[in-house]
Formats: structure tokens, C-alpha cells, sequence
């Protein structure tokens, strides 16, 4: 069950690779993949939900000796997530898609990196989350570059060597770790004692963990591949990209730390919180300033990443409670604001907020949807935005940690500045004369519709407290290290 | 001078040698770079991970076990992962390089300055 | 590379690393060898060949496109998983039995899996690099 | 009060999506939902209170309560919104966006009367945020303009600051009260205002106060939002809206009437709006703006009262709320019927509208007694009633001087508005001026004859409306009921006095007008918010641009650069190195790391591309050399042969590209430094782990199952195939994508721009 979510998409892989170049087969394959996918995902939340943490050895060899797998409800919900991201953004590709990508492969790709941000959730050993850092690194790469056009080479240069710079780190603290721990697995590094002579080099290795999961998260001072990067793919590999990527450093911080290095090394919790306010501050003032829409969005995910670092270091079951739900809601929505700037670019021929406009009134349905979510990013109730930004600042405020709540206000109100800045220009202002307005076919406008309406409706239903993220970020919240050890290696209740 | 000394300075030697390439201008020097750090990860977990000289972990015919002398066979299995993992990426990068270059028409990485931020 | 020796040579020798590459595959379970390191050394006598005598005539010996071994190796990896996920609840698990005397078992095939795989993706990035300069 | 907010949101909807429809319909038709809305309102009873689970993991509850405060609230914002609608819907009569602007109306009603009811903090500021979001659309909705499109901003902004602060400090409050339910926080206020962090919270609560009400010094955003349509302006800037923030004060005055701050915060600033605005509204001649900075005045007199926070004060200012709604909404619309029929708002062109409009006239005319205090007009009941309850006490008396700016301007403006446009003389002469369309007289008709109406029924207007209101506010009874007359006191002589100096200043307006002109070099608001935002950006674009500068090597740098600091941090700890020992060298051990460190050094120093990739193949070969004299032979292996592979990649790319030319590097030394730390740091790290305690490892388990259980003898095959296949499942995947890419890659010609 545990590992369905990673073999069924990896499958599929292997499916749709096989295919070859045939748009149509490509394109029914990974409508059907894509639900398999989201019926994994749903399963195995529900399986978590009724019955505690699910876990698994691979080929039944006993964990800490081959590799476990285990889905708590934070690994649950965060691989149910990914699903919920995953699918709208399929029926959007499908609705741009001219038979290009489908030719180099972008559907099996796609089912690659699901395997691997759903192995990375899902694994207790940290030589496999190596790995399926790995694959999905590898997936991100190609889908980056795929369609080759100057700014996504470019881009995607940076994004690559800065990512393999930080493999490398992750490699080498891997292999540190088993010298001198003589384990890979979380839940066994959690259960035993450390010899306090090796204390210190333990707790060196967790802070090069911590360096490497903060260049995956973005986080200050080493986000610079996320602003490269982003901008330049097709309009739904940005999607996918914003809507998973960053959550899953955040959320290996999340987990090694709970588990083990928080305690193992000391500075863990002080440096997120150092490096959240920078992050949160420098990504907004970042995307202040850009007149690209998407280069608005992209360093908005930095920002963000912060609001997730700080409530991750903030910790505690309100903390955590805020980490988790920030990552659920940022996850849909920029998505979806990903979407939208896609959109945007097939009706007016660009991201560039200077060549746009009109929107407001020649589209108005569009518009009510991004209005939806933008002012969700923004954190203006009832969406998901507000539940994440008040269980973030409140947790911070309730901490005593009044200088972050400051940050994420202050960085609440440049994200609001910014979106409108978004609105204003392409929406409102009226469409400059160069603007080409294109008119695409109604099936096609729908399915440019029907994955924003289904975000929007997700968002909604989040801020209002409906459906499963609220009380399934609660029980994610519930992070404790023996529960962990537990559910892994087996053992009697307490 | 013991061995773990001496190949912790190589693994110190590969790994400065890699950074410094890296910081070149030239593309090319960028991914000898990273291709040097990345063999400089596989020696520090061989290293790491105990060094034992001369016995590979494999269980001699009629024993059931390789002998205790044997050398660390995990960090074995997961150099290699790592070993084809680099390979396969590298080989990505290389060719990401070529249409890098093609593109900019140079191959100097001051060149790849296609604002980041405007 | 168009000496008369070097190619002769290369054409002589490729069949007998092939050869080699799958005796290390077969022994790999016991000895050092394994589907890596085989459908390395595979992969690098066909490349061998092809920069020999030219990457159509290594095309030529690997008959399929390299694509299709790469999904063929994958799909054969993923597959010798399911056995242990239906027989044993537990993906990859080993499912072992006795043909003719020798024990064979799913592990087997996935490390089979990963040489057809290896040899098609190190034969995919040849065949790509070097096609582009001639192109 | 559920179906209140139910009629508001869904036909605001159901107008939205059905433009088309109902823009057939007069209207009067359209204004129906507003009318259900006044009908749902007015059946709300006392006390009647509604609580949903909204967010229960947060603690987050949609809790709705009718007290007194909150249904005379509800009752201005639902009545007056009928009136706006009906005239709403005359003023865009024949335009395509009119139904645009009703459903954002009803939106916007729909968040007032949730704002009103309120129990539950959290509940209180979602309609807050709703009201903002509401009034941005409204304010932007000519969005054509690039005027309104940077008004809407820049309302929001102001008004969204003061909300995130506004946000922190109620969070604060629930905090230190250990609830969000207004009820319960006013039972405790004892030990609520005596919490150390109450200050805090005093704080930031009223920088959304006075955001939101256009207090000093964030008073500017008020006359920007002027470039809404007019029935917007008379709506949200007169009416309802901006005096959020003085509800929410006189709202949360039971729990933090007592705190630090509060009163000293509200009265000071709310008077130096009094007179900032007061003084302003003298100097304008924008009908639109007079009427603009008179509402700040107005406004800054309420939260005067509500700081004082007696009884009385408070008694005076809800009857100043309600009197203020009625006159304010009905000048708003007359200056809407004026600009419209007349096609100017510029006080010096207009005049002697009266015979052309009577009645609009006639409604300004009962309005502005209102407003300048006629006796027996609910203006001056409600005027009279704030100078006795400050003169009532010895320490704010001295706020008599400020309510008489406060009276003698709002004199002026009325003097301006009901006497100058419609009496007064003007060149032009507006003959082919007409009166307004019934549907926007209807409007201000009948709120100025509710300003006399109301006085009138005093005991109505008294025990109906703002005695329950009060009881809401305050425990203790006041003491001075509203009445028509209060015979001749001293605050009658106030208000003579007001008269007086208003008629003095209405006499002097145009030169008034002209100082104003003169002192514009004067910094505003604006341009200090501005100002503000020019210096973020400046500075964001600088910090940007230098940051994230499209340069990788600078990326590189500062990534490894970090990655080496964090672990420094943990060196603090580092006991000195440890000893296990170690095995000592042989001597052809040697050979493979001689020639593997100096395969390394000289791929960094050498200029040929080929050679540092030959350099490259033999650090790797060496590498292997080392694994076979350790005990993997596998690893020698695989690493012989991927290192030939490399070297054949790499020189297929190295072939094709132009040989660079060579390059000036100043940073060469500074980067050679650098990497030698790197190189320091790691082999010092290397060491220290191969000094570690010896202790178990996992892979002795492997070692000792592999035949047993594997059945296969070499152990690190077994591990990959079996125990970790996992591993080498991702592994194959990752080569599998790789090879993918590869292909993709050269598929494609390299094009320029941004693709899909």
C-alpha cells in the first residue's frame, strides 16, 4: 500500500515511455495515469486516516536493513497533495498540448518526478530520499528544458548546476552519516544513542542535511536556482514545479528534524528561524519589483518557503500544524497562479505584464478565478490563504516569536501589493494595442477553465474548513519522534 | 602518515580542485568541476565508511559469510548507486551544456546572464 | 579513427566484450559484476564500435532503438517487483525457485532489467553527443 | 442574520452572472435584493446569534451575534444601501456595467452587515478583509483609468496594512484573553488590559482602526478613493465603510476601554484628524473632496468620543453615527445628482442650481442644516450631546476646541454645499440643466428628511436605537437622552458660535481656495506613500538586481559558501579530533593517490579543455585503483568503465564547442583561496570521521544474510538487487530520464523567447 504511490506513477513511466510518439496514446495514458495516481494517493490517505501510520519494508527485508517505507499522516497528506497538484495541472497540459512534448516524452516524465517527490515523502531512509531526490531532480531537469527555448537553457543551466552542487552535499552527508552512525534509516538514527564523542560530527552532518534540503526548499541564502528556473518552462511544468517542488526540502526538514537533528544538533530550530525572516523578506521585495508575471510568482515562492521555514522552526504542534498547512495551501494555489499566468500567455501572447491587459473585460470568468487566488496568496479569508497565514502568525505570536509574525505580516502586505500589481496590469488596464487577443476553441477554453475552477474551489474549500486538509494537517502536526520510531521499526504500544 | 589521513586529503584535494573548477567561466571547467566534487563524495563515503584492505564482502565458496575482515559492502552498493546516478546526470548536463553554448553563442558563463530578476 | 587495425580490431573485440559483459551480468550475484558494471562494459564496447565504424553500424548490432531497451529494462525492473507485491504483500520482494539446478529468482531479473536498461540509456546519450557534431 | 448575508452574497452572484438578464430590468427592479436585505435586517431580533465550526483546528469559529450596536449598524449600513442601490441603479441607467457594480455593492453590504454582527474576533476581521477586497473593486471600478486603477491600490494597501496589523493584534488579544469571543474578552477585561502584551495589542488594533477610518496620518488614502463612481463614494466613504474602524473601537471598547494606550491613542490622533481634515476640507473645490476630508473630520470627531469613552461620550457618538450616515449619504448623492446633470463637482463654476434642480435642492438644503447643527435637526442633537459629555469632565474639556473645529468646518461645507451650489451665484447659468431622474432623488430625499425625522421621534431614535447600542458598549446608563432642544446653555452658545465663524469662513472660501492651491508644496499623504513605496521598490529592484544578478559563479560561490558556514557553526562543539588510529601506508598504496591529487591539480590549473578532461579520466581511474586495493572490486568496475564513458561524453561536447577565447579572470586568486578552504575544511571533516568509534554497522547484517537469505555471494549485489533494490530502482529511473532528456534535447532547435 505504502508504496503504491511511487511504483504505480514509476510504472507508468515505463508505460508511456514505451508508447513513443503517439500524441493521442500519450495523452489517454496519462489522463489514466494520472488517476491511478490520485487513487494511490487517496487510498493510502484514507488507509492513514482510519488506521495510524502505514508502514512497510521493501521485500519484507526488517528496516533499519532494507528500506522502509512509511506513510504517517504528514507523508499521507503531503503525497495526497502532490496528487491534487498533479491532476488539474494534467488536464491543463492537455489543454496546450500541440503533440511537441508529447513527443519528447513530457508525460512519462511527469509520472517519473511523481514517483520521486512521492518516494521522497514516503521513504524512512535517507540514502533512498537521496534518491528520489534524485529522480525527481533529474524528471524537473529535462521537463525544465524540454522545447529548448533560449531563456529555459539558460535558465535551466543554473537550475542544474546549483541542484547538482547540492547532491553532491546531500551525498556527502549521506555517506558521512553512515560512517559514522552505521545506519541510513530515520526512525533507527531516532531510536539509538549517539556516542557522545561523535556527538559533534552527527550534528555537523544533520546542518550539511540541513544545507542541502535549504537549497532544494529555496531558502535564503541559496534560492537563486528557484528565480532562474521557474520563469522559463512550459506553462505547466512552472505549475507542477511551484506546486511540488520546494514542499518537499521543506518537508525533509520538517521530518529529519522532528525526528532526529533537530535535538542531534543543536542549531537546527535557531537557523530556520534565523534564515525564514531573511527568506520571507527577500523573496517578496524580489517579486515587488519584477514586471513578468511569472518572475512575480517565482519569487513569491521564495517568500513563502520562509512562512513554511519559520513555522517548521517554530515547531510545536501549532507550528507544525502551520508548516503543514502552508504547504498544502501554497502547493494549490501557486499552482494555480502558475496556471493562471499560463492561461494569461495562450490568450495574450505573453507573461510580460506590459504587453497584457483587458482581461477583466474580455474574460470575466478567468478573472473571478484568479481573483480567487490571488487574493488566496495574499491570505485574504475565506480562502486557504487565511487559514495558513493565521495558523502561521499565530503559532509565531503564541511562540513569542513577535519578530517573525512581524516579517509574515509585513511580507503578507508586499504580497498583496504585488498580486495586485498582476491584477491591475493585465486585468484591469485595458488591453495596449499591440495585444493580440487570441481566441481559442470553447473545448480548449474550458480546459484552460476547469483546472484554475478546481483550484479555486480547493482553496475555497480549505479556507472554509471543508473536506480533509484541516483535521488531516492537524494529525500531521502530531510529529513525535517515539510514535515515528514506533510505526517503523515495530514494537509495543507504550 | 596513515592511509585515512592520506586519502582524506585526497578527498579534500578532489573536492577543492572541483569548487575552484567550478567557478571558472567556461562551461566546460563547470562540469569537469562538478564531475570531480562528485568523485570526491564517492571517495569521502569509502572512506567514511571504514577502510579494510584487500577483502571485497564476498563469501568464498563453502564459507556463509565473507570474512569479518571484509570491507564495508553498503558503502559499496550505495557508491555505486551514486557512481551511475552522476553518470547519468552528467551526461544530461553535457549535453544541456552543448545547447547552452549553442544558445548563448559563447561559452563563457558571464555570458548566461539572461536577467534573473527583471 | 579510420586506421584499418583500430577497426578491425574494435570489430573483433566488441563481440567478445559483449560476451564478457554477460558472463559479469551471470555471475554478478556471486562475484563482482552485476547488471551495472555488465551493461557498462556492453555499452562501451558498442561505443567502441560505433567510434570505430561509425554509430549507424552500432545502431545496427543493437537492432532496436535504444528507447525501447530503456523501457524494456525499466518495465522489466518494476515488473520482477510485482511477483513479491502478489506472492509476498511486499513489492520487491524476492520470490526465488530451481530451474534445471540453479536457483534463479525475481532478483535476477531486475538485475537483468537493469543491464538492458544501462546498455540503452549509455548507447541513448553516445548516440545523441556524437550525432549532433556530425549533423 | 444568516439570511441577510445569504440574499447579499447570492444576489450579488446571481448579478453577476446574470448581466445580461437584468440589464433589461429598471431600476427599480434590480434594487429588489437590497429591499429583502433591509427586510432580513430589520427581522433580525435582539440578541439573536448564530456559531459554525469554521475552522475548528485553528480555533477559528464564524460566530454571528445581534446586540444593539450591531443591528443599528446593521440598520444604517442595510437602510442606506437600499437608498444607494435604487440610486445606484439611476446614476448607471443604460450602462453595461451596472450590474457589475449592484452585485459589488451587495457584496460589499453583504461584509458590513457580517462586520456588524460579528461575535468571534477572527469572524470580524474575515469581513473586515472581505469589506477591503469589496471597497478596492469599487473604488477600481472604472478601471480603465489609470487614476482609479492606483486610487484602488493604494486604498488597498493603506487599508490592508491596518488589517495585517489589525490581524496580529487580535490574535494577540485571543491570546491573552484565551478567547475570541467578544462577549467572554469583555468579561475578562480586568485581567485582560492588565496583561504585560497589551500594549501590543492596544497597538496594533488601532492602526487598523485608524487605517480603516481614515484617521491621521493615514487620512490621504480617503480623498484618492474619491475616484470611485460617485454612489460608491457615498456608500462606503460616507455611510458605511469608513466607519469600520470606529465600530470596531466603540466594539472593542468593554474589554479594552481600561488599557494602556487606548485613550490617550484614540483621542490625540482622532483629533488631529479632526482638525488635519477639518482645515483640508476648507481649503478644496472639488465638491467630491470637500465632502472627502469633511467625512475625515466627522470621522475623527467619532473616535474623539469613542476615546473619552464615558458614557455619555459614547452615547453622543452613536447618536453622531447615525445623524453623520444620514446627512453625509444624502450630500454625497445630491454632489452625485449635480456632477452628473450638471457635468462639473467645481465649486467656483456652480451656482444657482435651485431653480433647475428643486429637489435636489430641497434634500440638500434639509441635509446641510443637518450638518452645520440646526436646531431640532438630528445634527444638532448629536452635536450637542458630544460637547456636553467632554465638558462633563475636567480633564477633556479642552476637547470643546476641537469639536468646534470640528463644527465650524463641517459648518462651512454646509454652507457650501446647501447654500453656494444651489443659491449661490454663478457665471454659467445651467439652462439646459435638468433635475435628476426620480430614481437618485429618492435617495437623498428621504435621508435628509430622516435627519429631521428622527429628532422628531426622539424617544423612538432614543430607546430603539442607541440605548441598545450603548448597552452594548458600556454597563452604565447615561445620562443625557437625545432631545430636540436643550434649552439656552453654555453649549448653545457653542454652537452659535460655530454658526457664526462657519458663515465668517464660507464668506472667505475662495481665498481659502486659493491658500490651499498655494500650500500644495506642502508634502500630502500621498506623496509620503508614495514616497514610501518609491524607496521599497528602489531599494528591492537595487537589492535584486544585485542578489539574484544572472550570474551563476556568483551563485556557486554563495551556495558553497553556506553550505561550508552552517557547519562551522557546529564546530563550537568539536572536542578536538579524536584519535582511533589508523593503517599505516604502503608505499605503491601511494602510486593511485599521487596520481589521482595530481590528476586533480592539474585539471584546475591547466588552460586546455581536453587536457583538464583527460585529467578527469585518470582522477577517475586512480579512484578505481583505490577501490580494488580496498576490497571493491565492484566498485573498480563500474567506475573504470562510467569514467571511460565520461571522458568519451564529454569529448563529443568538447569537440563542437569554439575554443573559448581566453578569458580575463581577476578572481582567480580570490577562488583559489576559497577552494583551498573548501578542500581544508573537507579533509579535516573526512579525517574526523574516519576517527569515529568503532561500532556495529547495518551492513553486517547484510553480510551475514546475503548467502542465507540473498542467496548470492556477493554481498554488494545482493544489496542492490534485493535488500536496497529500491535504491537501484530510483537509480535506473534516474539513467532512464536521464537518456530521455538527452534525446529531448537535441530534438529540438534551440529558439528564442519564452516557450509555452
Amino acid at each position: 500500500m505504502t508504496v503504491l504511490p511511487v511504483v504505480v506513477p514509476l510504472a507508468w513511466g515505463a508505460i508511456l515511455l514505451a508508447l513513443g510518439a503517439r500524441p493521442r496514446w500519450q495523452r489517454l495514458g496519462s489522463l489514466l495515469a494520472h488517476g491511478c495516481y490520485l487513487a494511490a494517493a487517496v487510498g493510502l490517505f484514507r488507509r492513514v486516516t482510519e488506521d495510524g501510520p502505514q508502514a512497510s519494508s521493501l521485500g519484507n527485508w526488517p528496516p533499519p536493513f532494507g528500506i522502509a517505507f512509511c506513510a504517517d499522516a504528514l507523508a499521507a497528506t503531503l503525497v495526497l497533495l502532490t496528487a491534487a497538484v498533479a491532476a488539474p495541472v494534467a488536464l491543463f497540459a492537455l489543454a496546450l498540448a500541440d503533440g511537441r512534448w508529447e513527443r519528447q516524452g513530457y508525460h512519462a516524465l511527469v509520472q517519473v518526478m511523481l514517483a520521486g517527490v512521492s518516494g521522497a515523502f514516503l521513504t524512512t531512509d535517507l540514502f533512498n530520499l537521496f534518491v528520489w531526490f534524485e529522480v525527481t531532480l533529474i524528471s524537473s531537469f529535462v521537463l525544465l528544458t524540454l522545447g529548448g527555448g533560449k531563456a529555459q537553457v539558460q535558465g535551466g543551466f543554473k537550475y542544474v548546476a546549483l541542484n547538482l552542487l547540492s547532491s553532491v552535499v546531500f551525498l556527502s552527508a549521506a555517506g558521512l552519516l553512515y560512517g559514522t552512525t552505521g545506519t541510513l534509516n530515520l526512525a533507527d538514527l531516532g531510536s539509538r544513542p549517539i556516542e557522545p564523542r561523535d556527538a559533534w560530527l552527527v550534528g555537523l552532518v544533520g546542518v550539511l542535511f540541513l544545507s542541502t534540503f535549504s537549497i532544494k526548499a529555496a531558502l535564503f541564502p541559496v534560492f537563486f536556482w528557484l528565480p532562474a528556473a521557474y520563469p522559463t518552462p512550459a506553462a505547466p511544468v512552472a505549475a507542477l514545479f511551484a506546486g511540488v517542488l520546494t514542499k518537499v526540502g521543506v518537508y525533509a526538514m520538517l521530518r529529519t528534524g522532528s525526528v532526529f537533528f533537530a535535538e542531534a544538533t543543536g542549531v537546527w530550530t535557531p537557523l530556520l528561524l534565523a534564515l525564514s525572516v531573511p527568506t520571507m523578506l527577500v523573496g517578496v521585495l524580489g517579486a515587488v519589483v519584477q514586471s513578468d508575471w511569472r518572475r512575480i510568482l517565482a519569487f513569491h515562492s521564495v517568500s513563502q518557503v520562509g512562512y513554511m521555514v519559520a513555522a517548521v522552526g517554530i515547531g510545536g504542534k501549532a507550528g507544525f500544524l502551520a508548516a503543514v498547512l502552508f504547504m498544502v495551501h501554497h502547493g494549490l494555489v501557486k499552482s494555480a497562479l502558475f496556471v493562471a499566468a499560463g492561461v494569461g500567455w495562450r490568450l495574450g501572447g505573453s507573461y510580460r505584464l506590459g504587453k497584457l491587459g483587458g482581461f477583466a473585460r474580455s474574460h470575466g470568468l478567468f478573472s473571478a478565478l484568479f481573483l480567487i487566488l490571488a487574493l488566496s496568496l495574499a491570505g485574504l479569508p475565506p480562502t486557504s490563504g487565511f487559514a495558513a497565514k493565521l495558523a502561521a502568525v499565530r503559532a509565531a505570536l503564541e511562540g513569542g516569536h513577535g519578530w517573525i509574525a512581524g516579517a509574515m505580516v509585513a511580507t503578507g502586505l508586499f504580497t498583496l501589493y504585488s498580486m495586485v500589481k498582476i491584477w491591475n496590469e493585465a486585468f484591469w488596464k485595458p488591453a495596449p494595442e499591440t495585444m493580440e487577443l487570441r481566441r481559442p476553441a470553447p473545448r480548449e477554453m474550458a480546459l484552460l477553465h476547469l483546472p484554475l475552477a478546481a483550484f479555486a474551489a480547493m482553496a475555497l474549500l480549505v479556507g472554509l474548513g471543508v473536506g480533509p486538509a484541516l483535521p488531516a494537517a492537524s494529525r500531521s502536526a502530531d510529529l513525535d519522534r517515539q510514535a515515528y520510531v514506533r510505526a517503523v521499526m515495530g514494537g509495543p504500544e507504550p | 602518515m596513515t592511509i585515512e589521513a592520506l586519502l582524506a586529503v585526497t578527498v579534500g584535494v578532489l573536492f577543492g580542485a572541483g569548487v575552484y573548477l567550478l567557478l571558472r567561466r567556461t562551461v566546460v571547467r563547470l562540469l569537469i568541476g562538478l564531475a570531480l566534487v562528485g568523485n570526491a563524495a564517492n571517495l569521502l563515503i569509502f572512506v567514511a565508511a571504514s577502510l579494510r584492505r584487500g577483502v571485497p564482502p564476498i563469501a568464498s565458496v563453502g564459507e556463509t559469510a565473507p570474512p569479518a575482515s571484509a570491507a564495508d559492502p553498503l558503502a559499496q552498493a550505495l557508491i555505486l548507486t551514486a557512481i551511475v546516478i552522476s553518470f547519468g546526470v552528467l551526461g544530461f548536463a553535457l549535453a544541456l551544456t552543448d545547447k547552452t553554448v549553442q544558445s548563448a553563442g559563447s561559452t563563457d558563463l558571464d555570458d548566461l546572464v539572461e536577467e534573473d530578476s527583471s | 579513427m579510420n586506421s584499418l587495425i583500430l577497426r578491425t580490431g574494435a570489430t573483433f573485440v566488441m563481440p567478445l566484450l559483449l560476451v564478457f559483459s554477460v558472463f559479469l551480468l551471470i555471475r554478478g550475484h556471486h562475484l563482482p559484476g552485476g547488471g551495472f558494471a555488465g551493461g557498462l562494459v556492453a555499452a562501451a564496447s558498442l561505443t567502441l564500435y560505433g567510434l570505430v565504424n561509425g554509430m549507424g553500424a552500432a545502431k545496427a548490432v543493437l537492432r532496436a532503438s535504444p528507447e525501447i531497451w530503456i523501457a524494456g529494462g525499466l518495465g522489466l525492473a518494476v515488473l520482477s517487483g510485482v511477483p513479491g507485491l502478489v506472492l509476498r504483500g511486499s513489492f520487491l520482494a524476492p520470490i526465488w525457485g530451481t530451474l534445471g539446478g540453479v536457483k534463479v529468482g525475481t532478483p535476477l531479473a531486475f538485475d537483468l532489467g537493469v543491464y538492458l536498461l544501462v546498455i540503452g540509456v549509455v548507447l541513448t546519450m553516445v548516440f545523441a553527443l556524437s550525432e549532433e557534431g556530425q549533423a | 442574520m444568516l439570511a441577510a448575508l445569504g440574499i447579499c452574497f447570492l444576489s450579488a452572484l446571481g448579478l453577476a452572472l446574470g448581466r445580461r438578464w437584468c440589464s433589461r430590468l429598471s431600476p427599480w427592479w434590480v434594487s429588489i435584493p437590497s429591499l429583502l436585505v433591509f427586510g432580513a435586517v430589520l427581522g433580525v431580533p435582539q440578541g439573536a446569534a448564530f456559531r459554525w465550526p469554521w475552522l475548528p483546528e485553528l480555533g477559528v469559529e464564524f460566530g454571528l451575534r445581534a446586540d444593539g450596536l450591531g443591528r443599528l449598524f446593521a440598520l444604517l449600513i442595510a437602510g442606506i444601501g437600499v437608498l444607494i442601490q435604487v440610486y445606484a441603479a439611476g446614476y448607471f441607467q443604460g450602462k453595461a456595467s451596472r450590474e457589475r457594480l449592484l452585485a459589488l455593492l451587495l457584496l460589499f453590504e453583504g461584509a458590513m452587515l457580517g462586520l456588524a454582527y460579528s461575535e468571534h474576533l477572527l469572524t470580524l476581521f474575515a469581513f473586515w478583509e472581505l469589506t477591503s477586497v469589496a471597497s478596492f473593486l469599487l473604488i477600481g471600478f472604472d478601471h480603465g483609468q489609470e487614476k482609479a486603477r492606483k486610487s484602488a491600490l493604494q486604498a488597498l494597501t493603506v487599508t490592508s496594512a491596518g488589517g495585517l496589523a489589525l490581524f496580529a493584534g487580535l490574535l494577540l488579544l485571543g491570546w491573552i484573553g484565551g478567547t475570541y469571543e467578544l462577549t467572554a474578552l469583555a468579561r475578562d477585561s480586568g485581567e485582560i488590559v492588565s496583561h504585560p502584551a497589551i500594549g501590543w495589542a492596544v497597538a496594533l488594533i488601532l492602526l487598523g482602526c485608524l487605517t480603516k477610518s481614515a484617521q491621521f496620518p493615514f487620512h490621504f488614502w480617503l480623498p484618492g478613493a474619491m475616484a470611485a463612481p460617485t454612489p460608491v463614494s457615498a456608500y462606503l466613504h460616507s455611510a458605511t465603510m469608513v466607519k469600520a474602524g470606529v465600530f470596531l473601537a466603540a466594539r472593542l471598547t468593554p474589554v479594552l476601554g481600561e488599557a494602556p494606550l487606548w485613550t490617550p491613542a484614540l483621542v490625540v490622533l482622532g483629533s488631529a484628524t479632526v482638525v488635519a481634515g477639518g482645515v483640508a476640507a476648507l481649503l478644496q473645490s472639488d465638491l467630491k473632496l470637500v465632502l472627502a476630508y469633511s467625512t475625515v473630520h466627522a470621522l475623527g470627531a467619532l473616535m474623539v468620543l469613542v476615546g473619552v469613552g464615558t458614557p455619555n461620550a459614547l452615547h453622543a457618538a452613536i447618536a453622531l453615527m447615525c445623524s453623520h450616515a444620514l446627512y453625509k449619504g444624502a450630500l454625497f448623492t445630491i454632489v452625485g445628482c449635480v456632477d452628473k446633470q450638471a457635468g462639473t463637482r467645481a465649486l467656483s463654476e456652480l451656482g444657482g442650481l435651485a431653480r433647475r434642480m428643486p429637489w435636489s435642492a430641497a434634500a440638500a438644503g434639509l441635509a446641510s442644516l443637518s450638518l452645520i447643527g440646526g436646531v431640532a435637526f438630528a445634527g444638532f442633537t448629536s452635536k450637542e450631546l458630544a460637547f456636553k459629555s467632554v465638558l462633563e469632565q475636567p480633564q477633556t474639556q479642552g476637547l470643546v476646541a476641537v469639536l468646534l473645529v470640528a463644527a465650524l468646518s463641517g459648518g462651512a461645507v454646509a454652507l457650501l454645499l446647501g447654500y453656494e451650489v444651489f443659491w449661490g451665484r454663478a457665471e454659467r447659468l445651467f439652462e439646459d440643466v435638468r433635475e435628476a431622474p426620480p430614481p437618485m432623488l429618492v435617495g437623498p430625499l428621504i435621508l435628509s428628511v430622516a435627519g429631521v425625522a428622527l429628532p422628531l421621534a426622539s424617544g423612538f431614535w432614543e430607546n430603539s436605537l442607541i440605548q441598545p447600542a450603548l448597552r452594548s458598549v458600556t454597563s452604565a446608563p447615561s445620562s443625557k437622552p437625545v432631545q430636540l432642544w436643550y434649552g439656552f446653555d453654555l453649549v448653545l452658545g457653542l454652537s452659535v458660535l460655530s454658526w457664526l465663524s462657519a458663515w465668517a469662513v464660507y464668506r472667505r472660501h475662495e481665498a481659502l481656495v486659493r491658500l490651499g492651491r498655494a500650500l500644495s508644496f506642502l508634502p500630502s499623504g500621498t506623496q509620503v506613500y508614495e514616497l514610501f513605496w518609491k524607496g521599497t521598490l528602489g531599494g528591492a529592484d537595487l537589492l535584486t538586481r544585485r542578489w539574484q544578478n544572472g550570474r551563476l559563479r556568483w551563485y556557486a560561490v554563495v551556495t558553497v559558501a553556506s553550505v561550508m558556514a552552517a557547519p562551522g557553526l557546529q564546530f563550537s562543539w568539536a572536542p578536538g579530533l579524536p584519535s582511533a588510529g589508523g593503517t599505516a601506508v604502503r608505499a605503491f598504496e601511494a602510486l593511485p593517490v599521487v596520481s589521482v591529487v595530481a590528476a586533480a591539480l592539474y585539471a584546475a590549473a591547466t588552460r586546455t579543455t581536453f587536457a583538464a578532461v583527460a585529467a578527469l579520466g585518470v582522477v577517475g581511474w586512480g579512484l578505481a585503483a583505490i577501490y580494488v586495493d580496498f576490497g571493491a572490486p565492484d566498485l573498480a568496475l563500474t567506475q573504470l568503465v562510467v569514467e571511460a564513458l565520461t571522458v568519451v561524453l564529454f569529448v563529443f561536447v568538447v569537440q563542437r564547442i569554439p575554443s573559448a577565447k581566453p578569458h580575463r579572470d581577476p578572481w582567480r586568486l580570490a577562488h583559489a583561496v576559497f577552494a583551498t578552504l573548501v578542500g581544508l575544511a573537507v579533509a579535516g571533516l573526512a579525517y574526523a570521521v574516519t576517527q569515529t568509534t568503532p561500532h556495529s554497522k547495518i551492513s553486517d547484517w547484510h553480510a551475514a544474510n546475503s548467502l542465507a537469505e540473498g542467496f548470492g555471494r556477493n554481498v554488494v549485489n545482493v544489496i542492490l538487487v534485493d535488500f536496497r533494490a529500491l535504491d537501484t530502482l530510483g537509480e535506473i529511473a534516474v539513467l532512464a530520464v536521464a537518456a530521455i532528456g538527452v534525446v529531448a534535447m537535441y530534438r529540438t532547435k534551440v529558439r528564442k523567447g519564452v516557450e509555452p
